[in-house]
């Protein structure tokens, strides 16, 4: 399979679109099976974040680049909002009760919990995240 | 997402079908702020419909806990399939709410 | 609306996902009524153009950007198959007889008299085919 | 798209829904076919209910017709509707192919 793409508004009003896209490139792949709702659940969390953080003062698109094999799927995403390194935030606290426990400050350790291989760089003006998830042997992808 | 909600005489339980996501957390949270301010504050989650939870629904979760938890109130989950339950034990909520195997088995937990 | 874009491999079987991102990016902009059957269409002839003739020797992409505005709606359909100028495409005879017809070639026809505003262009190794569909004064777009 | 196929004792009736595009004329010229190889000759396509046509789909018709001609079968067409008869008009189908209002004028038409 080629590079697939899909760009659009930066809004969590488009999210199902996008995880219909990333659903979509991954079973034309052969990831049918089990790993997909990790693979929706951390694509959900990247784009979530990118819609609610990464432009404080406005309005930006969100770019999804999906491809890979039936051993490696990836998906990039892409936008143009302030510079954010997911493998930067911090570790949240899982221990503590209900009283102090933090609200919120999971989804980027979701997405490194779920995701085999995730890598971050700034281009330019833009925020890199590759995502990639690995079929384990004998493993239905 | 669709909730269901059904009293009974020693709590609410609500069984939620399809995703919970950024899109539908909110709705979730917004309907048991209404039972809370309704005078509830036992509560069974039955997530044995639920197929896919997200933050933004540990985030709806954690929020309403937070609200019971000065009233003496409790939020308990039953019936979570693959998915949910990965999410629930990688957040740690696993060890923050009883997980029961049924509805029964949570509101007889409660004695 | 920012410009939205979708990138697939240039195959049939992709058609409906991209008559759909069309659809939805014209309906956020307001053309909900009448006009739109004509967009897609368009649109239609233009992909799967691009589909059957563009990569005489294999595979490639299609991509596709929507945007504008409740006045004007732009569709850009990008691609790397072999140089095609639609403009230059030769007028079907359509005062042939069944017998006499040709089949084919209304595809390019159509889009030239379903659009307001059609310029093809190749940069570097890509075409680039603008349709533009404007609102009629008054009109319900 | 959908196609309902109605023999009847003066040609057979076609109605086809939904939309006749790129991944869908195929089918319909692919059961023309069949009814043609099984002896029908004189056919009303009834597109009442179609709401879109692309060149694939005029493609696809004038391929019946031109099976039909040497045969002296008829292809019919009725209850074009507005973006259908738009793409009829501008391609010239409409004067290549007997328009009629129904079904049962069409069959009238041949007497
Ligand atoms: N794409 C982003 N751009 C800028 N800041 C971000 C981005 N993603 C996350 N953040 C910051 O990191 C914090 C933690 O994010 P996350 O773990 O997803 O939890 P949550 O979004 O629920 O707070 C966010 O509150 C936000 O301040
Ligand atoms: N994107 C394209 N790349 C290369 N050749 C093309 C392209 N689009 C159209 N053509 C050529 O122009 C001809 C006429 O196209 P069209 O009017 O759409 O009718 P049809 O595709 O039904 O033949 C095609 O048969 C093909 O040879």
């Amino acid at each position: 399979m080629s590079q697939r793409s899909l760009r659009l508004e930066a809004r969590i009003e488009n999210l199902e679109a996008m995880l219909a896209f990333v659903a979509e490139s991954a079973g034309k792949l052969g990831w049918l099976g089990e790993r997909l709702p990790n693979i929706e659940l951390a694509v959900e969390e990247a784009a979530v974040n990118v819609c609610n953080h990464a432009y404080p003062e406005g309005e930006g698109f969100i770019e999804l680049s999906a491809g890979g094999s039936r051993d490696s799927f990836m998906v990039v995403i892409n936008d143009a909002g302030i510079p954010f390194d997911i493998l930067a935030a911090p570790e949240p606290d899982l221990t503590a009760d209900i009283t102090e426990r933090e609200i919120g400050g999971l989804g980027c350790f979701l997405i490194r919990s779920l995701t085999d291989r995730v890598s971050y760089r700034r281009e330019g003006e833009r925020n890199i995240l590759q995502l990639e998830f690995l079929r384990e042997k004998g493993q239905e992808c | 997402m669709e909730i269901l909600a059904t009293r009974n005489d020693k709590g609410t339980i609500v069984a939620i079908s399809g995703k919970m996501d950024a899109v539908t957390a909110p709705v979730y949270e917004q309907k048991l702020r209404e039972l809370i301010d309704g005078g509830e504050t036992v509560f069974v989650n039955d997530f044995s419909r639920l197929a896919y939870i997200s933050s933004a629904g540990l985030r709806s979760i954690l929020a309403t806990a937070k609200i019971l938890k000065p009233k003496q109130g409790t939020l308990m989950f039953c019936g979570l399939t693959g998915p949910v339950r990965d999410v629930f034990e990688i957040s740690g909520f696993g060890s923050l709410f009883p997980l029961h195997p049924s509805p029964e088995a949570a509101l007889k937990s409660i004695g």
